[in-house]
């Protein structure tokens, strides 16, 4: 019965072992093929040392079932008493080690190309965050923050999940198409690890250390990856997204990117003369905070004990304004607390430092203007 | 002096074998029958060395051609 | 336990503290093994024992790219004056960084250097630079910080453009622990 | 539960084991601690497994359904701290105690007041481990590997209590290799030469010297972690002068022997069953030993390979590629001695036999995606994603588990003297070997799809693999326990075993009568080939 079971069993393996790959190779579950021209050469290389293994797998296995089926004691095989034959085993190093040296001549021509990052057009400055990523165009002195854009009901089940659940966020790293970019990957607190599959492009981020990597995509499009590195609590929610436009709406969107920029000057510096009420403040602050802050303080304002510290009658958010502000804007060193000065805009600030203080019934009754903000700032 | 560095050939010759990993029963067991294992030992250390710095100079070949 | 087990003993005892050593004499070694080999993009961190007068090779010019990075949420604001340079293998040039304690208490910042592509970091040598030593800012203080190197003629010739980058760290404890 | 006592029969000359709980705390008796070796690592295997299952449950869906994300690498984190420290390496090291004295017949260890000691450190250390989960901040999530800076500025307060139980398991594990060496050396039975020796006898020789050499670094990084978190020195930490990668070397450094001190006793015991069933004697003996010394050599050359995306130099990464190809090639002499064994023998498949030859198979499965992994520019795609999850759980639960199971299956009978239920044995393996596949070969195509390693939750491309592999893992966890209950039962009520229950084994073990003697060899057996 057993015997019977054991060669059905090698059959359906082998099956397994060959078709499903087969099958999933064409399906979305195997490497993707990628939009560079390492990508392509990663790829090739991928398959072809993969079959090289099934090949071989085939082989061997096939003789071990063929040798097991055949001489089993049931059937009356007498065990025949050889047990060594030096040539049969030299044999059997050499091959492999052929095998290993026809394999490693491919592997080190991609390598060498995966590692040639001269004359690049452009530069990008790529940092990882507790669990976000900062882009800086270096040439072009653009930077922003990107962070995932899936809302947390959908995380938490409440809500449908879209298509790029997960894989998708704000604020896009915008690239140009057939043009060598060059990226400068490093760290602002722990490893990360900056990985998009259809460039195969994966670099370690290390603070203190600047690793290298470059690209050139050839096709326009949308390209999706997230962080390879464990690096804390949302490590899985920290995607990256690669948006490839050919090169006039590149230079066009780096155009309307500078000119963004000055409006955003320009609007601080309005809007810190307009005059917001406290529910105004109150409704913005509400917004800002569920965006970026309830990642860690959580929507309850109740933190994570020990890890993150509760919003909820804290003594910052009751306490002195002053004090309340000097965190918010420079945010504490060595910890997870986040300087936000340059993240957000003074209203932005204004509005969620006035929230913190009033939701949660912490009703400090306080409203803090973005001229506060704007003073503080000025004085630096 | 002649018998001492057949010995010795013979000796590397054996850690040779071990690194490929392939010995017959003959020389195994000659190999084991010397009384101590220090010059296996000092030879295995050394042809590791060699090995490393072998692997070394193979990388630096690759990377000159280009 | 019989002279033989108590003799194989002090090997089986020896050999793990040996280990244990090596272990720790892995960290001097590495040091050493990134100075040479340049690995990880590591530069020298103290000033070059002699300032080798190398011939200025004006037929050749390197773009210098200068690029900043805080670490930990420092609050210091920290960027280089100029963000590009156009140098000669050979000649000293001098890149200046600005730097600004923006918090309303005294600080002190270590910044550490980074090279990058790598393989460039051992012909990159730098003889005065603020990333020898620790800066100590007052509350609001700011300070304009000179870098001076010079890059090796011998620099391999694929190589057009170094990013030099700096990473601001807050070391006001361990300043305040050593002294 | 007394295994080796209710038969202490008469000829069993001066005194029987101790009576009640004294017994096991003061023993000195191999085959004492063998048994508390195995216990304490089938019970780690059970409490790490239901920790996998946690994982699993979380993974059966996307979106966040059971756990915070927090939570969630602290049982990834302990998942594999349990498994690699907890349930393979004592049992392994139980196999050792139980085992080698009677192979190479020896009265005893030769140190046994220090194998008590490397025994009795273990509860502790796993217990303060646990115990991490229950302190202010949740315990390790940094991953089994650790890295700085996380596990160093960003860690929770209770990785202080991590580091001293690491210490505690590696004290154990270097004690247990000293002992394992001694005895080897200088005990064995006249007439036993080193070349007589049984593979197994072989193969844990080689392991104790790769723990001797690999665990006091990690005892190094640990304790420079301790500093650079307490002390305020900066090994790992940028700021100070130190470099998160100098971390990566060293953890790796002792990380990649750690690999193969998992699998090389597992070599050892397949070497034994498959000539036992083949009823043929093992082909190319000499080779399988040569062959084993050449991956402990290899093995210290090739621990880059983990690191090919941290930015490691280009002719770094060429030679540890090209070193770790080399692997291979030892690792190929072995399967196909194996598989040569067995050529023209005469089998018969009782279920160490059917343990067996699944481990060659889906061992060689994991053997061949870690040569895929050794193609550096390929790793670059590979690295930190579930087709890396995929390799090493091929590797260790069919390699490690499986060979620890055919182990226990296969000298039970010696052990405690009562045949295993056969039929309930193969129900045993198919179960497995059916949860196994399920589990961890959609974790390939996941991987190589684009999933990452060490997250609560993922896209929904990746969401119908999961759910299978979910499936597998809760089908391949319930077949332990039912493992459990097999043992239980043949301990208690399982019929009465002949000195050798299995026509084709050979070795002194098999000389003595089962269950064997609380003091076996005390007079040395004369040993002739």
């Amino acid at each position: 019965m057993v015997e019977l079971n054991l060669t059905k069993g090698y059959w359906l393996f082998i099956a397994l072992y060959l078709v499903v790959p087969q099958v999933s190779a064409d399906l979305k579950y195997n490497m993707p093929v990628g939009v560079t021209e390492v990508s392509h050469a990663v790829h090739s290389l991928h398959m072809t040392i993969f079959w090289i293994c099934v090949a071989i797998a085939v082989i061997v296995f096939g003789v071990m079932f063929w040798s097991i089926f055949h001489h089993r004691k049931s059937r009356g095989a007498k065990a025949a008493q050889f047990h060594e034959n030096t040539l049969v085993e030299i044999i059997w190093t050499l091959i492999p080690l052929v095998i290993l040296v026809a394999m490693a001549v491919p592997a080190t021509a991609t390598l060498i190309k995966m590692y040639d990052t001269s004359d690049a057009d452009v530069d990008i400055q790529i940092t990882g965050y507790q669990w976000k990523w900062h882009y800086k165009y270096v040439n072009d002195d653009i930077e922003f923050f990107s962070t995932l854009s899936t809302p947390a009901d959908q995380i938490k089940n409440e809500a449908p999940k879209d298509t790029n659940y997960l894989l998708e966020v704000d604020q896009p790293l915008v690239l140009p198409v057939g043009k060598k970019v060059r990226f400068l990957v490093t760290s602002n607190d722990v490893i990360h690890s900056w990985w998009v599959p259809d460039l195969a492009v994966k670099r370690d981020a290390i603070p203190g250390f600047i690793n290298e990597a470059w690209t050139k995509i050839e096709r326009s499009g949308t390209y999706r990856g997230q962080c390879a590195e464990l690096c804390g609590k949302d490590h899985g929610f920290m995607p990256i997204v690669v948006e490839a436009k050919s090169e006039q709406e590149y230079s066009a969107w780096v155009a309307n990117k500078q000119a963004e920029k000055e409006a955003a000057k320009q609007a601080a510096a309005a809007s810190a003369t307009k005059e917001w009420s406290h529910d105004e403040l109150m409704a913005e602050g509400e917004k800002v905070y569920a965006r970026i802050c309830a990642a860690c303080h959580q929507p309850t304002g109740m933190g994570i004990p020990s890890v993150f510290p509760a919003l909820k009658g804290s003594p910052v958010a009751t306490g002195n304004v002053q004090e309340h502000i000097n965190i918010v804007l420079h945010g504490r060193p060595g910890t997870a607390m986040q300087a936000f000065a340059q993240q957000l805009s003074t209203t932005e600030l204004a509005a969620v430092i006035t929230y913190e203080r009033n939701a949660w019934d912490n009703n400090t009754g306080d409203t803090v203007l973005p001229q506060a903000i704007q003073a503080v700032l000025d004085k630096q | 002096m002649k018998q001492m560095l057949l010995d010795w050939w013979r000796i590397v010759r054996s850690v040779l074998s071990a690194f490929l990993g392939v010995q017959n029963e003959h020389s195994r067991q000659r190999d084991f029958a010397s009384d101590s294992p220090w010059p296996f030992i000092i030879a295995g250390v050394v042809l590791a060395l060699i090995l490393v710095i072998a692997l070394v100079l193979i990388v630096h070949v690759v990377l000159a051609s280009g | 336990m019989d002279a033989r087990t108590q003799r194989s003993l002090v090997w089986l005892v020896l050999l793990p503290v040996a280990m244990f050593g090596f272990g720790f004499a892995l960290v001097p070694l590495y040091d050493v093994f990134c100075r040479v080999t340049g690995l990880n993009g590591k530069v020298n961190t103290s000033p070059l024992a002699m300032p080798v007068s190398a011939k200025v090779d004006l037929s050749r010019s390197i773009n210098i790219q200068f690029v900043t990075q805080n670490n930990a949420n420092m609050p210091w604001t920290f960027q280089p004056l100029s963000t590009e340079m156009e140098i000669h293998p050979g000649a000293d040039s001098r890149a200046v960084f600005r730097v600004k304690n923006v918090t309303d208490h005294p600080m002190s910042a270590q910044a550490i250097p980074s090279i990058s592509p790598a393989e460039a970091a051992q012909y990159f040598h730098k003889i005065q630079c603020f990333c020898f030593n620790q800066q100590h800012l007052a509350a609001r203080e700011s300070l304009d910080m000179p870098v001076i190197f010079y890059v090796d003629p011998e620099l391999p010739d694929y190589i057009h453009t170094i990013t030099l980058g700096y990473t601001l760290f807050d070391v006001t404890k361990l300043a305040a622990r050593a002294n | 539960m007394d295994v080796a006592s209710e038969h202490s029969t008469d000829h069993d000359a001066h005194h029987g084991p101790a009576k009640g709980f004294t017994r096991w705390v003061y023993t000195t008796n191999h085959k004492d601690i063998g048994t508390m070796y195995l216990w304490l690592a089938f019970a780690m295997f059970l409490i790490g497994g239901s920790m996998a299952m946690v994982i699993r449950a979380e993974l059966f869906q996307p979106g966040l359904q059971l756990v915070q994300p927090g939570f969630f690498n602290q049982m990834t984190t302990m998942h594999g701290l349990i498994m690699v420290f907890g349930a393979v390496m004592p049992a392994f090291v139980g196999l050792a105690n139980w085992l080698i004295p009677m192979m190479i017949g020896a009265p005893d260890m030769a140190l046994p007041r220090m194998n008590n000691l490397s025994f009795w450190i273990l509860p502790f250390a796993f217990g303060l481990l646990l115990l991490t989960l229950f302190m202010d901040g949740g315990g390790p999530n940094f991953g089994w590997t650790f890295y700085a800076p996380l596990s160093t500025q960003y860690a929770p307060p209770s990785v202080t209590f991590f580091i001293f139980s690491i210490h505690l398991m590696g004290l154990s594990s270097i004690m247990g290799a000293i002992n394992v060496i001694a005895t080897i050396i200088n005990m064995r039975a006249p007439g036993m030469t080193l070349m007589k020796m049984p593979l197994f006898v072989w193969t844990w020789l080689i392991t104790a010297f790769l723990l001797l050499a690999a665990m006091p670094v990690l005892a190094g990084v640990v304790t420079m972690m301790l500093m650079d978190i307490n002390f305020g020195t900066s090994y790992f930490s940028a700021a100070g002068g130190g470099d998160p990668v100098l971390f990566q070397h060293l953890f790796w450094f002792f990380g990649h022997p750690e690999v193969y001190i998992m699998i090389l006793p597992a070599f050892g015991i397949i070497s034994h069953i498959v000539p036992a069933f083949s009823r043929k004697r093992l082909f190319g003996y000499s080779s399988m030993v040569y062959a084993t010394a050449s991956i402990a050599i290899l093995s210290f050359m090739v621990w880059a390979h983990h690191m090919f995306t941290v930015g490691l130099p280009l002719a770094g990464e060429l030679f540890f590629m090209y070193a770790t190809m080399m692997i291979a090639v030892p690792t190929g002499v072995k399967v196909f001695n194996w598989i040569s064994t067995m050529f023209r023998g005469s089998l018969t498949l009782e279920t160490p036999m059917l343990f067996a030859i699944a481990f060659i198979v889906l061992f060689t499965i994991g053997g061949f995606s870690g040569l895929m992994l050794a193609i550096s520019p390929a790793d670059f795609q590979y690295q930190d994603t579930y087709f890396v999850v995929a390799h090493f759980h091929y590797v260790l639960v069919p390699g490690a588990i499986f060979s620890i199971i055919a182990a226990a299956y296969f000298w039970l009978p010696k052990w405690c003297g009562r045949m295993y239920d056969e039929k309930l044995g193969k129900i045993h393996f198919w179960w497995s070997f059916v949860g196994l596949n399920l589990t961890f070969f959609p974790m390939h195509f996941v991987g190589l799809a684009g999933m990452p390693r060490r997250i609560p939750d993922y896209a929904l491309q990746f969401a119908d693999f999961n759910m299978i592999s979910s499936i597998g893992a809760f089908i391949f966890g319930t077949a332990q326990l039912f493992f459990l209950y097999i043992v239980v039962k043949c301990i208690l009520t399982g019929e009465k075993a002949p000195a050798c229950p299995w026509e084709g084994a050979e070795g002194l073990e098999w000389t003595l009568p089962s269950p064997a003697p609380y003091h076996s060899f005390t007079v040395p057996p004369k040993f002739e080939d």
